[in-house]
């Protein structure tokens, strides 16, 4: 009994026996729940051997399932954000309704995602895509009514996706003739170049919509921001990285080897810019946090895919450890909205205000999360972008590095506006009774705040296993020549010594801070955010001077007209103008019995007129 | 030309209010009418209305401490015609009365508040916080001729002393940084 | 048991015979003597199954004459396939409806039993009979009593459903009765394989006429585009189980006699295509039409015409795959859309005229049923762990195989438009507010079992299919070989 | 260690030499301005005054720990700034972190700073400082866009990412970089007068409107820190200039002369200019000075 | 060495010079004299070569000028400013209203004495002085500094309870927070 049908046969059972535990006891559900998801992450860390398959046959379907270092990297996403967000999602969860289906479906997602890292056969890849997608849309919709019409639409997406992706591996099947990538990927130089063509786009449209690339990325901002938010940490997470992966073999291993090639990393480069731009100036109008977030996810997913398109190894190496720095700071994120959801019941900027004293580590979390997402030196952020814009420069995308400075730079707006939303401005006396959220839910996220920080100057613990992934996809070993453990270099030559940074960087931060807090330390007197100077006034007890409501209008104003344009417009046009056709055809049904006679009757005039045509 | 308009004016105005006692012997473009207190909203409303005396110009209140009583002016001003009425009537000192008339020129409900801060007329149905200038406080209406200010600032606030025997101030403030006078000020100073 | 294929047809006319009788004695046999005959005649055809699996086709011949005269019954693997299908199905119907008619007084129900009696032997025997005449007894048995379950509600609309029922399927007997004639005249014989076997000595255009005729004929039986007006009304004003019995039974029934045609005693070179187009319509037209619905069984009927399209579009490919898929895909339907249908009727119990508004919030007071509900569109819509899956994959696969990008691309959107009507449904069940006025009803015992079995064989079939490829595997070969076939037959002598 | 120890060293040192020349040129801008107002204007040496002044301050208050997060990130910027770059060339006395000075690091360090006085100024509550960080991170987005094209094309044109290249690069051909790609230079210089917000772009800490912006609950200490950082960051900016488009400096007077000029620029222009709101300072830098990087770039690919 | 006697006083020598050369004037015109710091500022008289600038919040400013009347409504906000100020602060009072209340002496709302609500350092009389007595004053409030004795802001601290109750007794309903230094 392999360890990998063990581990499959503990998540499913979990979950069954975790949906139906609610009804005997609430902690026992919990602890079904914990284990259902830690022990097959440790089962896989600890003893699934890289090249150590499996094979089996199902319907007469040779499937296979084994890891390589590619896809190992990508479980430590999956698994390591599924367990801390499983841990946080026990605090989350308490005291909410219909627990049972929350679980059940979290669990589901997470085994879907370990399994399409371990399978190494087509059919069982969209086997587990389309159990990814229908468990998570279950968590989407969990919020109620009100949601129904977003998770559709998040599933007519991803269905759009995955039957452009059956396709693709009916007609490999084809062509072919077994559903092993392997063979595909061999198979792939030698096909029809109208093959070569259609075959990737189809594999691309169904990964483009799961990490929402510019024209697939419509459902994203409300799916991430309406599930609950304990899931949303893995959804947007761990989720939109199976599209990344996707992303990343076809790209790598299939069309790098045709000459058209160029195209397809060029076309999608600059779908990645589009998202991230659009992504960054849609967040920065939100006023509420949930939404700011979506959409900054689909823009940090933007780079992650143009680190992807551009190919070169400096390029793959930016984009998948953005990818795993986006899993990161964006889990913490997502954590953080929930605790101060969970909280205060709002997760809106213009009613919440001053939590900085009241939820302190949370605070903490999300200023390291931030600084990363921003990018900023001392956190893993700068590493993952300063890499991105090395190979851009270096692999002549000169305008798209523009675009996507852009976007980073106009990303401050948006990160300033979260942690000013939340935490900063004068404290409200209705969120005076706020406690710091429970401990099981800070936890995960200051874990990750923490490994944030090491990866900002130890890039190479996570460079290390993206360098031998690569290598499994066919990459030069770039051990030596484009970073070591603590230096990160490109291809011209220049490189960042990131420890001496982090170093002087705390020195100097501490002396400051030193100097200020000890000088005149006697007479310095701390004075509650309600007693400002505003031209001599009282502030009344009731009175909040936070300024809130339209956060970075003057941005907005600049950028205003570019943002008249939606895309949504077009998709709702489209869907009515379906809705019209369909309506038109049900009334040929016109329900009597006599136009059906008649159907009939020409049905076989027409027969007869075209016999020797059709027969 | 301007006499056949007040005697139009009066007749105009008699012949609706008669026992308005109009008062016409001034040679320049002025012209009043005394009325009792519960009168005067009807008479400013038709003098606005049907005489075309659209522009309010002013309100005030006088103190008439010796016939013990207040009287409210207002001031109505006709562009078509360019003649001034007053419209004067006489309210009781000691309990001041009169009904609120902002509905007819929003600005009088300004001045409303301020005769009720300033002279303590009570106007009924007029909506707006007691304090209007001055803030906290206590006294009796300070515009009243029986407020004696300068008791009042005796009362609550010090006085610099010395004031009172012209003693030079520059003196006292010169003595105090131990300086002497400069020249040119010597012959300010006693 | 030793048991030949006649006793399919004899022991439940015999049946059907002595039920009025036996109801005079017991009022309860009534309801007892079809369990028991279904459950018989469900083991009888398990044997004679696995019987033809081991040693290949038995043909029957009836009264002693050889089959260019006489009637004769061909039990092969497809053919049994089928029959254990129906039966089975049949017997669901049964259970399901065994109390479901609790409050109708005797004399409806005995018409109700002996009339679904009759429905299920008529399918039966159209699956079995080698001869087109007997197929044409057949298709009489089935559709009147057909026509008669619809119109089992004394209400106006079902009258007037099963009177539209009737017209069309007294048009599609007459132009089946042309068919035969043109068949007889030309040929002399009715026995299939002869014809089979006679067919190239026919004057070609003749042929293709009475093909249109038959066609056309089995067309209405079969719900395809233009000629399936009746269906949505008849599934709509029909009761529950009987839905279910139409969609699992009687179509199938109809979709075999076409493909017969087609696959064995027709060599027209362009059926294939044909097939694929009509099916292909069909799809469309139904998909469209069952979004737009806002009556439950009216959007089930048109989603299972649509399934059926489908599977004529699987047929349509020619290949042995196609075929394996076509049979898996109605293997999956039967049983799926049997569920729907079961569970459906329940969740709409009471509601006057059985809006899809009137579902909503319905988790709360039918779990289970809600449950199935649900199981049952997450399979219909081919999501993976389920059933549909695999014959959906199946589909794709053929239709890779021959080639046909365009009908794979045209049945992968339908499919997403399919997804779309089937989620509005669960979601209201799960997460909208119950209606004030809507008086939901617990199903009794036997419904659930009926419900839990066929959820049940839904996650067996969808998390092991090996347990059915097997067999479909046989089948579809089995149909793919005419002169395998006529040889048998032509040989029993 | 007697290596890091001098590094440290050096390091007070060009701290010490930043904060006296940026003080000194602060002063001058002021004496400037006053000269052109037609009044005699402050001694030259008033910004050292006014910073010991507001050092001997005898209280202080703070709204919490995060008030006192926003100076010190302001220091953090300056110092680790004049840190990466080289101040003057080939001298042993002022060494600096200088590891091949990337561009993009130095980029992202200056950009460090206002975010962290934006996390100061949240905390104390008041909402002109708040007022104030989102208009000056909007300015801070106009004014990256130009400055990225021209180091951009400076990348692109000589191949190299790093400060110390790019110098190298001038020394090994003679021309300074500011006539050898002049668009760049006058999209860095167009790019500048954002970054000193002096009058046209000083709308951040408009006195009048919000109180002097983010720094308006900073007094005494606070304001010190502030200001120095203000003083080392403007000589950072400018010995940056200097290095990139002069081909930096080799001995103190150079540098200072070099610097002094490119001061002018800014204090001459915000002479002349009047305050524009934000948007119209966004919608100006993403005009001409985007222009003139897009024609640098062009002018990098081209040749 | 630190905190013995004489080196105490050179660094207080320093302090001083530096408190009196750059002197911040808080931007709060209280009365009619408001209007005479704009000349003081701009080019003819140019207050800014004595280091005399304006600041925007009174957290950064050294120096509250009360300049003319002020009436009970005003006070209440000037004890605000005056007690958000940081230590070394100083008042200067312009004009004769602040002195003895010049020609407001007897009217019902105006403090007639600035001493008694805060501490002033610098009088300037004249009923609205001239630039160049702005300027003298502001003369005058740097020598005071130099020679240390502008210790308006620990007189205010010191005595609190008199300066609080003589603002008391103008301002009935008190609600300031306490200056609690």
């Amino acid at each position: 009994m392999n360890t990998i049908y063990i581990i499959f046969l503990i998540f499913l059972g979990g979950a069954v026996f975790t949906y139906f535990a609610g009804k005997i006891h609430k902690v026992l559900q919990d602890i079904l729940f914990l284990v259902s998801i830690l022990v097959p992450a440790y089962l896989f860390f600890a003893n699934v051997e890289i090249g150590q398959n499996v094979n089996l046959t199902l319907g007469g379907i040779s499937l296979s399932w084994g890891i390589n270092y590619f896809s190992w990297l990508f479980s430590l996403i999956v698994l390591g954000l599924g367990s801390l967000a499983a841990i946080y999602a026990v605090g989350f969860m308490k005291g909410e309704k219909r627990r049972g289906y929350f679980y059940f479906n979290f669990i589901l997602s997470i085994m879907a995602m370990t399994g399409i890292l371990l399978s190494r056969d087509l059919v069982s890849f969209f086997v587990f895509w389309e159990i990814m997608t229908w468990s998570s849309y279950l968590i989407t919709i969990y919020n109620g009514n009100k949601v129904q019409s977003i998770g559709i639409k998040y599933f007519v997406f991803s269905a759009i996706g995955a039957y452009a992706m059956l396709m693709a591996i009916v007609m490999v099947h084809h062509i072919t003739g077994s559903f092993l990538i392997g063979d595909m990927i061999h198979a792939y130089p030698a096909m029809a170049l109208s093959m070569q063509i259609w075959i990737p786009i189809m594999f691309l449209m169904a990964f483009g919509v799961k990490a929402a690339m510019m024209p697939l990325h419509v459902w994203a901002p409300g799916a991430y921001s309406n599930a609950p938010m304990a899931y949303t940490s893995v959804f947007s997470g761990a989720l939109s990285k199976m599209g990344i992966y996707g992303m990343t073999l076809v790209l790598v291993t299939m069309v790098n080897h045709i000459p058209q090639g160029v195209w397809f990393r060029e076309v999608l480069a600059w779908l990645g810019g589009i998202t991230a731009v659009i992504g960054t100036l849609w967040a920065i109008q939100q006023d509420d946090a949930k939404k700011l977030l979506a959409y900054s996810s689909v823009a940090q997913l933007g780079y992650i895919i143009t680190g992807i398109a551009i190919g070169t190894e400096l390029a793959m190496l930016a984009g998948l450890f953005l990818a795993v720095m986006h899993a990161l700071f964006k889990g913490t994120l997502f954590m953080v909205v929930g605790a101060i959801e969970k909280q205060t019941g709002t997760s809106n900027f213009t009613e919440v205000t001053g939590l900085i004293r009241k939820m302190p580590w949370t605070f903490l979390s999300a200023l390291l999360a931030i600084i990363a997402l921003a990018g900023i030196p001392p956190l893993g952020g700068f590493v993952g972008k300063w890499m991105l814009y090395e190979s851009l420069i270096t692999s002549n995308h000169y305008l798209l590095v523009i675009v996507i400075f852009f976007a980073s730079t106009a990303a401050f707006l948006y990160c300033y506006k979260f942690l000013f939303g939340f935490f900063m401005g004068q404290e409200e006396k209705e969120w005076a009774h706020v406690k710091e959220a429970p401990a099981v839910m800070v936890l995960p996220m200051l874990i990750m705040a923490l490994f944030m920080l090491v990866l900002g100057t130890f890039p190479g613990i996570i460079l290390n296993p993206i360098n031998h992934g690569l290598q499994a996809l066919g990459y030069a070993d770039s051990y030596k020549h484009l970073w070591d453990t603590s230096i990160i270099l490109n291809s011209w030559g220049n490189k960042v010594v990131l420890q001496p940074i982090l170093y002087s960087i705390a020195g100097i931060f501490l002396f400051f801070i030193a100097f200020l807090t000890w000088k005149g330390y006697k007479n310095t007197r701390f004075i509650s955010t309600k007693d400002i100077s505003s031209s001599g006034e009282v502030p009344k007890e009731d009175e909040n001077l936070t300024f809130s409501v339209g956060f970075m209008q003057p941005f907005y104003r600049a950028v205003e007209p570019a943002m008249r344009r939606q895309i949504d417009k077009y998709y709702n046009a489209f869907a009515d103008g379906l809705e019209a056709t369909f309506e038109f055809l049900r009334r040929i049904y016109t329900g009597n019995g006599q136009t059906y006679a008649i159907y009939v009757i020409v049905f076989v005039v027409v027969m007869l007129l075209f016999k020797d045509f059709l027969f | 030309m301007m006499k056949e308009l007040k005697e139009h004016i009066i007749r105009r105005v008699k012949a609706n209010f008669t026992e308005a006692e109009e008062n016409n012997d001034f040679t320049y473009d002025r012209l009043d009418f005394t009325v009792k207190k519960e009168v005067v909203p009807s008479l400013l409303l038709f003098l606005k209305e049907e005489m075309g005396f659209k522009h309010l110009s002013h309100a005030s209140c006088v103190d008439w401490l010796e016939e013990g009583e207040l009287e409210l002016v207002f001031i109505l001003w006709s562009p078509k015609d360019k003649i001034k009425v007053f419209v004067r009537t006489r309210l009781d000192r000691d309990n001041p009365v009169m009904d609120n008339m902002d509905n007819i020129w929003p600005q009088l409900h300004t001045y409303e508040r301020e005769f009720r801060e300033m002279f303590g007329v009570q106007f009924t149905g007029l909506e707006a916080p007691d304090e209007f200038i001055l803030e906290d406080w206590q006294g009796p209406p300070p515009f009243r001729r029986d407020f004696d200010t300068a008791a009042y600032a005796e009362k609550t606030f010090w006085h610099r002393p010395g004031r009172e025997d012209a003693q030079d101030v520059r003196e006292t403030i010169a003595n105090r940084d131990g300086e002497d006078i400069p020249d040119f000020a010597k012959k300010y100073s006693r | 048991m030793v048991g030949t294929p006649v006793l399919f047809i004899a022991i439940p006319l015999m049946a059907a015979f002595l039920i009025p009788l036996l109801g005079m004695i017991w009022k309860e046999l009534v309801r007892i003597v079809p369990g028991l005959v279904l459950t018989y005649l469900l083991i009888l055809s398990i044997n004679l199954l696995d019987h033809v699996l081991a040693h290949g086709p038995i043909v029957e011949v009836i009264a002693g004459w050889g089959p260019p005269i006489g009637i004769n019954l061909v039990f092969s693997a497809l053919s049994g396939f089928l029959v254990v299908l129906m039966e089975f199905l049949g017997l669901l119907v049964w259970a399901y409806s065994y109390r479901f008619k609790r409050n109708v007084d005797y004399e409806p129900a005995l018409k109700y039993f002996l009339m679904l009696m009759m429905l299920i032997t008529g399918s039966v025997g159209i699956v079995l009979t080698g001869d087109i005449f007997n197929m044409f007894v057949f298709i009489e048995i089935t559709s009147i009593s057909a026509y008669g379950l619809t119109a089992f509600y004394k209400g106006r609309n079902s009258a007037e459903a099963s009177f539209k029922y009737v017209m069309m399927g007294s048009v599609a007997s007459t132009f089946l009765l042309l068919a035969i004639m043109i068949i007889y005249a030309q040929l002399g014989t009715l026995n299939m394989a002869d014809i089979a076997n006679k067919i190239h000595l026919m004057n070609p255009t003749l042929k293709i006429v009475s093909y249109i005729f038959f066609v056309t004929a089995l067309g209405i039986e079969a719900e395809i585009f233009p000629l399936n007006g009746w269906a949505p009304d008849a599934y709509a004003e029909a009761p529950g189980p009987v839905g279910a019995a139409f969609a699992g039974i009687v179509v199938k029934a109809a979709v075999y006699a076409i493909i017969r045609y087609t696959y064995t005693i027709f060599d027209l070179s362009g059926t294939f295509n044909f097939l694929i187009i009509i099916g292909m319509i069909t799809l469309i037209i139904a998909e469209t039409a069952a979004i737009r619905q806002e009556k439950l069984k009216r959007m089930l009927a048109y989603s299972s015409i649509g399934q059926m399209g489908l599977v004529m579009v699987a047929f349509g490919f020619g290949t042995e795959e196609g075929v394996f898929a076509a049979l898996f895909l109605m293997l999956n339907h039967a049983i799926i859309k049997s569920l729907l249908f079961f569970s459906g009727s329940y969740l709409t119990y009471n509601s006057t005229d059985k809006k899809i508004s009137e579902v909503n919030g319905m988790s709360k007071f039918l779990p289970i049923t809600s449950l199935l509900f649900a199981l049952g569109a997450f399979a219909i819509v081919g999501l993976p762990p389920f059933a549909g899956f695999w014959s959906k994959l199946a589909v794709m696969t053929a239709a890779a195989d021959s080639n046909m990008i365009l009908i794979m691309a045209l049945v992968l959107i339908v499919s997403v438009v399919e997804l779309v009507y089937y989620l509005r449904v669960v979601n209201r069940v799960y997460f909208y507010k119950k209606e004030a006025d809507v008086k939901p009803k617990r199903p009794t015992v036997n419904a659930l079992i009926v419900m839990i079995t066929l959820g049940a064989i839904i996650l067996l079939v969808g998390f092991y299919p090996d347990a059915v490829t097997g067999l479909l595997h046989k089948a579809s070969a089995g149909l793919m070989d005419k002169t395998q076939y006529i040889h048998n037959v032509l040989s029993v002598r | 260690m007697e290596e890091v120890l001098y590094n440290v060293l050096g390091a007070i040192a060009t701290f010490l030499v930043a904060f006296v020349v940026g003080m000194t040129y602060g002063g001058l801008n002021r004496k400037i301005t006053a000269r052109v107002q037609n009044r005699k204007g402050p001694p030259f040496y008033q910004n050292f005054i006014d910073t010991l002044k507001l050092a001997s301050k005898k209280s202080a208050i703070h709204h919490g720990v995060m008030q006192h997060f926003g100076p010190a990130f302001l220091m953090v910027t300056s110092v680790m700034s004049l840190l990466i770059v080289p101040v003057l060339t080939h001298n042993q006395w002022f060494p600096n972190l200088n590891f091949h000075g990337d561009l993009i690091f130095l980029l992202y360090i200056m950009v460090f700073g206002p975010l962290g006085m934006a996390l100061g100024a949240g905390q104390t509550g008041n909402p002109n400082s708040a007022i104030g960080i989102t208009r000056g991170l909007s300015q801070m987005v106009g004014y990256e866009i130009p400055w990225v094209l021209a180091l951009v094309a400076l990348m692109i044109q000589y191949h190299t990412t790093s400060i110390v290249g790019l110098m190298a690069v001038q020394a090994q051909s003679g021309t300074w970089l500011m006539f050898s790609s002049p668009f760049a230079f006058i999209a860095a210089v167009m790019a500048m007068l954002g970054m000193f917000s002096y009058s046209p772009f000083d709308v951040v800490i408009a006195p009048a409107e919000i109180a002097s912006g983010p720094a308006s609950e900073n007094g005494g200490k606070y304001l010190f820190t502030m200001m120095s950082s203000g003083s080392v960051f403007a000589f950072v900016k400018l010995t940056l200039y200097v290095d990139l488009f002069m081909g930096g400096a080799d001995n103190i007077v150079i540098l200072l002369v070099k610097t002094f000029a490119l001061y002018m620029i800014p204090v001459l222009y915000s002479l002349t200019t009047v305050r524009y709101r934000t948007e119209q300072s966004i919608r100006w830098f993403w005009g001409w000075p985007s222009f003139f990087g897009l024609l640098a770039i062009l002018q990098a690919v081209i040749f | 060495m630190i905190n013995d006697k004489n080196s105490q006083k050179i660094v207080d020598i320093i302090q001083n010079w530096a408190r009196k050369h750059s002197i911040w004037v808080l931007g709060y015109g209280t009365g009619c004299g408001a209007i005479e710091i704009p000349p003081t500022m701009t080019s003819r008289y140019d207050a800014e070569r004595l280091g005399v600038r304006g600041a925007a919040t009174p957290r950064q400013a050294d120096v509250l000028l009360i300049t003319g009347y002020l009436t009970t409504k005003t006070l209440k906000r000037v004890i605000r400013v005056y007690e958000q100020m940081q230590d070394p602060k100083y008042v200067i009072g312009f004009g004769s209203c602040t002195i003895n209340g010049g020609m407001y002496y007897d009217s019902y709302n105006t403090i007639k004495v600035l001493d008694k609500y805060l501490p002033v350092d610098v009088y300037i009389n004249g009923c609205m002085p001239r630039p160049e007595a702005v300027l003298s004053g502001f003369g005058q409030l740097q020598k005071r500094i130099a020679e240390g004795r502008a210790d308006g802001a620990k007189q205010y601290k010191e005595n609190l309870e008199w300066y609080r109750a003589n603002q008391k007794k103008i301002i009935p309903n008190w609600v300031m927070p306490e200056y609690n230094w």
